[in-house]
């Protein structure tokens, strides 16, 4: 043990730090195609003040903090890329506050989803928050500081969207209170202060979130889902319009796979209700059957799987088990995800089945709507053989691919890895560019916090 | 003639306290058979030791042996060699130490004569040496006589025999050794002391466990008072560690280590199996315990029923006025 | 190629014209059911090609031992006027590729159960009524390998089957076995029915598991102990192919000691599952399936049914959950017989 | 070595590492992996360990003791077997034996281990008590030697020697008099089973004590096994049987279900309390016997059985599995499992938390006390519960 | 580098108080119902010499002058990864130190080393005398309770433990003789599977006179008259009185004791 490591172990206690190799290595890669970067420090802090000590000693050491939550971003987010400390949140997962009627959550930022989900299950059935569709060890501040969304998206937009108040420990080891919050006890709205949006989207490299509150939302107590199945995909963006029109529909996905073959060169959109009685499940059903769909069934271009009261749904396991990949019998998978206009999706889909065409991979493309078809998060998936070298530098190409592709496209890669943000800050404007970079050494004089990430150069 | 030969070991200019005891011990001896007895010292500076050791004995033979400042076997075992087999002593008396051990054998071998190491007593009746030797982990006493024989060596277990101070006014003979200049095959490099370190309960010869019974960490200051009259070190049971009131390094047993010291001081600690298995190796244990009936008491040699409070202080009393 | 063979001159000489007539989704009198047929015959468009719901009766309504129903799918699919949404088309179509791997041949012996596209329900074919019975497939990834096609007669795609069809007997019959018993009805249909209205051959014998499990009973008969049940029979439209092993249901019933609840719907008027009628393209569908479900489980319902039984899986998975809705479990004819033999 | 030595080197890759193994069934808790729970690092959890053994097997990485420790720390619990959604899920233990395996043959293991494998080879128990002493636990008893009896009952390392344990074996001796079974016991000459042994990788070791007590049993005649440990249970159940063994195993709790549904076991004094039932293992994931021991408790009058949060299938693990009651790798620290599980048992508000297995009753009870909950909870081994519930001899 | 490592068996003694019996003789204890082990300084002393086997390449021979069942040890010696085994066949119970040192030196002396090592003392009777006696009879030079070691070009470099953590370092030309202080490393785990296979390997038995020696030369010069069961104390001696006084009698039994 070194004396860095001696002093975060008086910190944290020595069960929760270790710059042992075997500690290292597990940090040091992704579950992702990303090459792995090895960490010098591995620290699980248990409070805020632990984290305010850490990165007040990372400054004084100038080594690089690295925020990680469920560590499923994929894209490398919370790789350190130059080293330095990882700091496992996951041990901070406490319950903080849930506010009934005000209808939010505040927790630790280290609380799964899938303990949120289970804990809104128990003791409030009425409530439910946007789970994003990752395994449930995702945390809920992660998801919203890189603006994940959940299967709330179509009518709630963005999780960020939903963020009531944060506290953050700022990278000179502060602790920053973002909302109501600052004012008071309450959590329950960040508006009308002055906008200091500065941690969202930002990947960790302006601070380290430790509590968020997020708004819930009502839990209606019957669900249903249909799978709307067409041939010809240029219809999707029209009939994702004339759906979310009719404000009737949860979650709303088109998506297009190569396997299972059943589906393949097919268009799907699973729509997604609730209601609290049955009339309300069947006026929703019939607004979107009859009113929308009817049309396409008869003319024999589309059909309905589900969606009716007399048809067993086939909803998802919550959260879904995400067993995907490995398809390839190589436990890889990996994604571009990325916020796209509703009517790039038949591009979208043409020009990804050519990508995966290209590197041998069996395509697998997902749009999920995010608002009034405002937008969508659309990914492009890549499944890989982790033990096979080639196989992985196939996925890895088919993901820079997909970065250029989403930005070609007029639409920006979400929680991008550095291929990806290069990209991205390549085609910014500078002045936004300049502002981000002010920003950013503002907040992070010694720029310690997750370097490598969003760096202006 | 002399009849018995003490082998004096000595560093920093310091008498080994073994060597004490051998002294003690075979002044005993020497006095029961009336016969003489013969320390011998060898070192580059004599003059300080030599006096000290003719309070025993006799005759002390002092070695003069350029740069040797420490007791080391091979030299020493060059001094010795011709004297035994000249003035062949019936028992050639040393420490069961690390000295001990690197000597005595070799030289038993060299002289031709029996050895017997690590002996918990020695008699000497009319010529006949008779030694005792705790084997089997000290759970077997073994008696041993040697059989025709001029010279016996026999090395003493350190501790044990009680050091009386000697009145003697003893002779110094001084005799230069010859340090052969032929290439050394076996070349003295010095001393390393060891780093200061966390504690190693393992190599404690004094241990006071705390358990349970402690009831609260501030407690602990009362066990670390009696650590340190004794000269020990503060060990605990698994509870203990449980509570963060001691790091895991102290912990004793079945989940902890396994320790074997002179002494085992057992606080407030039940005597549950996990924790005897660590102690079994233990050469006395000592139990204090508010609950008679509590495990501990049937391993224990001795014990005390009652409030650790109390006797504990009490206890650390008693033995700063004992040691003064 | 394979061709049907439909004897048109029985067909046209025929006064009673059950096929169209018995129909219980369509409302047709004898001299409507000539000319439509007639048309049908001569490749020409008719009503009836669309109000069509696939139900396969016709097949059995039929006393010439003609193939109206076969016929009819026939011309949907040259005339392109299929009941289904071409993307159900096509995903239902491309449901019998095999994708996960080659045919495994599995050393087997008779008896021979050929479980058809539903390895997965393999589970239930346990217990003394299967004693020494070899299954293929046992592994979901081999079904398509077995897959009968039958069902794209709901798809108007009979091209399909014959294509693939010939394919599937030779993997079959791999396995040499003479006698393969039939999970599904829709397999004994295809093979005892379909293979040889359209001159395919069939190397081995197929056997109805109906058959099967009453032989079985009939052997275990001093162990059974009657289950005094009240049963209603969801009869499966591949059932119409095999009019002549529906008798094993009753024979079934009452070695087992259930008694088949008296109600409209059984035997000839028995009603489709909807299952297929749900899915289809033409206004009114879905709420037919609606009517059809709810007609079929409130007439079970006042016949004091305890117990709904099933061969088809797919009936089970459309109806099984409405039933238990209504009160009555849904069963499979072998969970049935075994909870029978204990 | 060579990846391609390793059996399950084309399936260990697999892992995705999405973390479902961490949680149980209704994700309340992200810690029901028991090394997890403890240390809260990713080496530690399931999928951690796995691409820590890939990396050893690849020569990525050193043996070390502490790689040494992360693999061992494994309880061998089976909860990532049950949650992990992957097709291979059913190897997932396998794997990590198998890695254990690995360190066993190439003599690298951590010390705890080292000493659990070579007292069990000298003496016959992980404790390296005397085999004179194995039969200690049954003094004042009138428990008889095996001679033919019905049943053998098999008590295993931790009921013969660990006192706490012993407690537990007796009472079962005393329920099992009470009930009128015929049954006997091999005292000294008993042996041990194997179970953990195996667990830890050390595979000869296993067969050769499999072989010996399989020999012992038959030589004597033995038909019919009742076993205080689901340990031995697993052991006696699923391993022998590859030493073509038949014999009928029953874990004792099966058999005392088996005798109150028969009116044959009296249990009508009671047990007036509100108890909590703690699933160990190897009677539950490994055996799926959920049922057994909750109907025994149910029987009793007085009994409130009360259910933790995680259960059955979603128990937490009490951290002693896989050897670990003895190597400890998961204690010392308020996250040790066996203390969460205290505090699970003590927030359902009941009095009692009940077991059926000696190594969860010892590790529930220093647990208990390290919690310092010992006055409001009371640790028992449903053998105990049964016993005080059963009416003196004579009414 | 060609390594001798002399190993013994002895009973596992370290728990079983109770069990240990004198047997008729008087100068033996009851074996039957005591399990045998390797001497646990010896298992420190095989696995350095494995250790530098594994570095500088050469061979490493066990060796035991011992009755026949001591072949076990000698087997797991093999299976820890010694090349050959030799035990000279005797009964080392009834003979003492010396003798068996003879012995081992008439047996060593035909084997080719360049080091050889022991354990620093045996847990049953823990004389530590056999190896400097060994080294004296081989005329080579030796180092008792070694720590630590290093070996380069011909040279040992090696530390003793003495007492209070102390340790003297030595530099001693090869060949020599260590005897091995536990702790000095961390002996490997003996597979079972490893074992097994280790019956291939090869262990030679001789006897005394194979090596030229007769019983009458190995007579014992200590002559062991009787062993006697120390007895061990059921119940602790409870102190009696107030907390001052028992705390004053134990102080009292502390100091006399003789421990501190």
């Amino acid at each position: 043990m070194d004396s860095i490591c001696q002093s975060l172990a008086e910190i944290v206690g020595e069960s929760h730090v270790s710059n042992r190799p075997e500690e290292l290595y597990v940090y040091s890669r992704d579950l992702g195609t990303a090459e792995p970067h090895l960490p010098q420090y591995v620290v699980s802090p248990r409070t805020t003040e632990e984290v305010q000590q850490v990165v007040k000693l990372a400054n004084r050491e100038k080594i690089p903090v690295v925020p990680l939550g469920g560590g499923l971003t994929l894209a490398g987010l919370v790789m350190p890329l130059k080293g330095g400390i990882v700091l496992d949140m996951k041990r901070m997962d406490s319950i903080l506050e849930v506010n009934e009627r005000a209808r939010y959550v505040l927790v630790e930022a280290g609380v799964s989803q899938g303990k949120l989900v289970a804990y809104l299950d128990r003791h409030h059935p009425n409530l439910v928050h946007s789970e994003p569709g990752a395994p449930g060890q995702a945390t809920v501040a992660g998801n919203v500081a890189i603006h994940g969304q959940g299967d709330l998206a179509q009518p709630y937009g963005f999780n960020s969207d939903m963020v009531n108040g944060l506290e953050v420990v700022l990278p000179t080891g502060e602790v920053c209170r973002i909302g109501s919050c600052s004012l008071g006890q309450q959590w329950f709205t960040q508006h009308p202060l002055p906008d200091l949006g500065l941690f969202l989207g930002w990947c960790g490299t302006t601070g380290i979130i430790t509590k968020v509150s997020l708004r819930l939302f009502p839990r209606k107590r019957i669900r249903d889902m249909g799978v709307f199945v067409l041939e010809d995909g240029d219809l999707v963006p029209d009939i994702l319009y004339r759906i979310s029109h009719t404000e009737m529909a949860g979650d709303l996905i088109a998506w297009s796979q190569e396997l299972p073959v059943t589906v393949s060169g097919l268009h799907n959109i699973s729509i997604f209700i609730s209601g609290d009685s049955e009339e309300e499940m069947e006026l929703k059903r019939k607004l979107i059957r009859v009113g929308i769909l009817g049309e396409y069934i008869r003319s024999g271009t589309g059909g309905l799987i589900g969606l009716s009261a007399n048809v067993r749904p086939r909803l998802p396991r919550r959260p879904p088990v995400s067993t995907i990949q490995d398809i390839k019998k190589g436990g890889g998978f990996e994604y571009v995800g990325a916020i796209m206009p509703v009517d790039t999706y038949p591009e979208c889909c043409r020009r990804g089945a050519d990508i995966s065409a290209r590197h041998d991979i069996a395509y697998t493309l997902l749009g999920r709507v995010i608002g009034r078809s405002h937008a969508m998060m659309f990914s492009w998936s890549y499944v890989f053989n982790r033990a096979d070298e080639d196989s992985v530098r196939e996925a890895r190409e088919a993901l820079y691919e997909s970065d250029d592709l989403a930005l070609e496209l007029g639409g920006i890669p979400w929680k991008p890895g550095v291929y990806g943000q290069r990209a991205v800050m390549e085609r910014m404007d500078p002045n936004t560019l300049s502002l981000m970079k002010k920003v950013k050494e503002l907040l992070d004089p010694n720029g310690i916090m997750n370097p490598g990430n969003w760096e202006v150069s | 003639m002399a009849d018995i030969l003490v082998v004096a070991e000595h560093r920093n200019g310091n008498l080994a306290d073994v060597s004490l005891e051998m002294l003690s011990e075979g002044r005993r001896i020497a006095g029961q058979a009336r016969c003489e007895l013969l320390a011998v010292v060898v070192s580059k500076d004599v003059t300080a030791l030599a006096p000290r050791l003719a309070r025993w004995a006799d005759t002390v033979l002092a070695v003069k042996a350029e740069k040797l400042d420490h007791s080391l076997a091979e030299p020493y075992q060059k001094a010795l060699a011709p004297v035994i087999r000249e003035r062949k002593p019936k028992l050639v008396l040393l420490g069961h130490s690390s000295f001990g051990m690197d000597l005595a054998p070799a030289l038993a071998v060299d002289v031709g004569a029996p050895l017997a190491s690590d002996c918990t007593s020695i008699a000497m009746e009319n010529g006949a040496i008779t030694v005792m030797r705790a084997i089997y982990n000290g759970k077997v006493n073994a008696l041993y006589s040697f059989a025709r024989c001029e010279t016996a060596i026999v090395t003493g277990r350190p501790g044990l025999f009680a050091v009386e101070e000697g009145q003697e006014r003893g002779t110094i003979e001084e005799i230069n050794l010859p340090v052969d200049e032929k290439v050394e095959r076996k070349r003295f490099e010095g001393y390393s002391e060891p780093e200061v370190s966390e504690v190693d309960i393992t190599k404690a010869d004094v241990l006071v466990a705390v358990g349970r019974g402690m009831k609260e960490k501030g407690n602990l200051q009362l066990a670390e008072e009696l650590a340190g009259v004794l000269g020990g070190v503060l060990a605990c049971s698994r509870p203990v560690v449980d509570y963060g009131w001691l790091p895991p390094g102290h912990q004793v047993g079945l989940s902890g280590k396994t320790v074997k010291p002179k002494l085992y001081i057992a606080l407030g600690i039940s005597g549950a199996f996990q924790h005897m298995v660590g102690i079994r190796g233990s050469k006395a244990i000592i139990a204090i315990n508010k609950d008679e009936k509590a495990p501990i008491f049937t391993d224990a040699q001795y014990g005390i029923v009652g409030d650790l409070l109390q006797i504990v202080p009490m206890l650390v009393k008693k033995m700063s006025e004992l040691k003064r | 190629m394979y061709e049907l063979r439909f004897d048109e001159r029985k067909c046209l000489g025929c006064q009673t014209c059950d096929c169209l007539t018995k129909c219980q989704y369509m409302d047709i009198d004898v001299e409507t059911a000539k000319t439509e047929m007639r048309k049908i015959i001569n490749g020409e468009d008719s009503f009836v090609l669309r109000q069509c719901v696939t139900c396969y009766a016709c097949e059995e309504y039929c006393k010439k031992g003609n193939h109206p129903f076969y016929l009819i799918v026939e011309r949907q699919e040259e005339l392109d006027i299929p009941p289904l949404p071409r993307p159900l088309i096509k995903q239902g179509v491309q449901m019998g590729i095999p994708w996960r791997g080659d045919l495994e041949v599995q050393h087997v012996q008779e008896p021979f159960l050929d479980m058809c596209m539903f390895p997965q329900l393999a589970g239930s074919i346990q217990g003394r009524l299967f004693d020494g019975l070899s299954i293929a497939p046992t592994d979901t990834r081999q079904r398509a390998h077995f897959f009968c096609q039958l069902m794209y007669l709901h798809y108007a795609r009979s091209s399909v089957i014959r294509e693939r069809l010939p394919q599937i007997i030779e993997n079959i019959a791999k396995h040499n076995v003479e006698e393969v018993v039939c999970f599904h009805d829709e397999c004994y249909g295809t093979f005892a029915s379909y293979a040889p209205a359209f001159g395919i051959e069939v190397p081995f014998k197929p056997v109805h598991f109906f058959e099967y499990l009453y032989n079985r009973l009939v052997d275990l008969k001093n162990d059974i102990k009657p289950l005094n049940l009240k049963v209603a029979y969801q009869r499966p439209c591949s059932s119409r192919l095999s009019s002549d092993k529906l008798h094993f249901v009753d024979d079934i019933f009452e070695l087992i000691g259930v008694e088949s609840v008296e109600r409209e719907y059984v035997g000839e008027h028995a009603l489709c599952c909807g299952g297929a009628i749900r899915m289809q393209k033409y206004e009114g569908r879905y709420e037919l399936a609606d009517d059809v479900q709810k007609r079929n489980i409130e007439d079970m319902v006042q016949a004091g049914t305890q117990f709904c039984v099933f061969n088809c899986p797919a009936c089970y998975d459309t109806l099984g959950h409405l039933t238990a809705r209504s009160g009555i479990n849904p069963i499979f004819m072998g969970d049935l017989c075994r909870l029978a033999v204990g | 070595m060579a990846l391609t030595e390793y059996k399950y080197s084309d399936v260990i890759h697999r892992c995705f590492r999405c973390g479902y193994c961490k949680f149980p069934t209704s994700f309340v808790e992200v810690n029901n992996c028991p090394a997890y729970a403890r240390y809260r690092l990713e080496s530690y959890s399931t999928g951690g360990r796995l691409w820590l053994i890939r990396a050893w097997l690849n020569d990525e990485l050193d043996w070390s003791e502490h790689l040494g420790e992360i693999v061992y720390s494994c309880a061998a619990c089976k909860n990532c077997a049950e949650q992990c959604p992957l097709p291979f899920s059913g190897d997932i233990v396998d794997m990590i034996v198998a890695a254990k395996g690995e360190m066993v043959e190439r003599g690298s293991i951590p010390s705890a281990v080292k000493e659990f494998l070579e007292n069990v080879d000298r003496q016959g128990n992980p404790y390296g008590t005397a085999r004179s002493k194995r039969g200690e636990w049954m003094e004042g008893t009138d428990i008889e030697e095996y001679r033919g009896q019905e049943f053998l009952y098999y008590v295993g390392c931790v009921g013969s020697y660990d006192t706490r344990a012993q407690q537990a074996a007796r009472a079962l001796g005393r329920v099992l008099q009470k009930g009128g079974v015929s049954f006997g016991v091999l005292g000294n000459k008993e042996n041990c089973d194997g179970n953990d042994v195996g667990k830890l990788g050390e595979a000869g070791l296993f067969e050769a004590l499999a072989e010996e007590n399989v020999r012992q049993f038959k030589d004597l005649g033995v038909r019919r096994i009742v076993t205080l440990s689901p340990h031995a249970f697993n052991a006696i159940k699923n391993d022998y049987p590859r030493l073509d063994s038949a014999f009928e195993v029953l874990h004792y709790t099966q058999l005392l279900r088996d005798l109150v549904r028969a009116r044959k076991l009296d249990v009508s004094s009671g047990f007036n309390a509100k108890l909590t039932y703690h699933d160990p293992c190897f009677l539950g994931r490994w055996n799926m016997e959920y049922e057994a021991p909750r109907e025994v408790l149910r029987t009793i009058p007085g009994v409130e059985l009360v259910e933790m949060e995680r259960h059955r299938a979603d128990a937490l693990c009490c951290g002693g599995g896989g050897g670990n009651f003895y190597t400890d790798f998961l204690g010392g620290s308020e996250d040790s499992p066996s203390r969460i599980r205290a505090r699970d048992a003590c927030a359902t508000g009941a009095s009692v938390v009940a077991t059926a297995c000696p190594n969860c009753l010892t590790m529930l009870e220093d647990a208990v006390k390290a919690e310092g909950l010992d006055d409001r909870l009371k640790v028992m081994d449903i053998s105990e519960i049964v016993s005080e519930a059963c009416p003196p001899k004579g009414n | 580098m060609d390594i001798v490592v002399a190993v013994k068996q002895v009973p596992d003694t370290s728990e079983v108080v109770d069990v240990i019996k004198i047997d008729a003789s008087g100068k033996d204890i009851e074996r039957g119902t005591l399990v045998s082990k390797i001497n646990e300084w010896d298992e420190y002393a095989l696995e350095e010499a494995l250790q530098w086997k594994q570095k500088l390449g050469g061979t490493v021979t066990a060796v035991a002058a011992g009755p026949g069942e001591w072949d076990d040890t000698l087997r797991r010696a093999l299976a820890m990864g010694a090349d050959r085994a030799v035990r000279v066949d005797e009964d080392a119970t009834v003979i003492d130190c010396s003798a068996v040192a003879r012995t081992l030196a008439a047996l060593i002396r035909r084997l080719p080393y360049d080091l050889v090592v022991f354990g620093a003392q045996s847990e049953d009777f823990g004389s530590a005398q056999l190896g400097p006696m060994v080294a004296e009879m081989l005329g080579i030079p030796h180092a008792a309770l070694v720590i630590r070691l290093q070996v380069e070009e011909g040279e040992a470099h090696v530390e003793r433990e003495l007492e209070g953590g102390t340790r003297e370092l030595y530099t001693l030309r090869l060949p020599a003789l260590l005897t091995i202080q536990t702790g000095i490393n961390r002996p490997r785990y003996v597979s079972f599977a490893s074992v097994r296979k280790a019956r291939e390997k090869e262990l030679s038995v001789m006897s005394l006179d194979e090596l030229g020696l007769s019983p009458e030369a190995l007579t014992p010069a200590v002559e062991l008259d009787r062993l006697e069961l120390v007895p061990a104390g059921k119940r602790a001696q409870l102190l009696s009185g107030s907390a001052e006084e028992a705390a004053a009698k134990l102080a009292e039994i502390l100091r006399d004791s003789g421990v501190i």
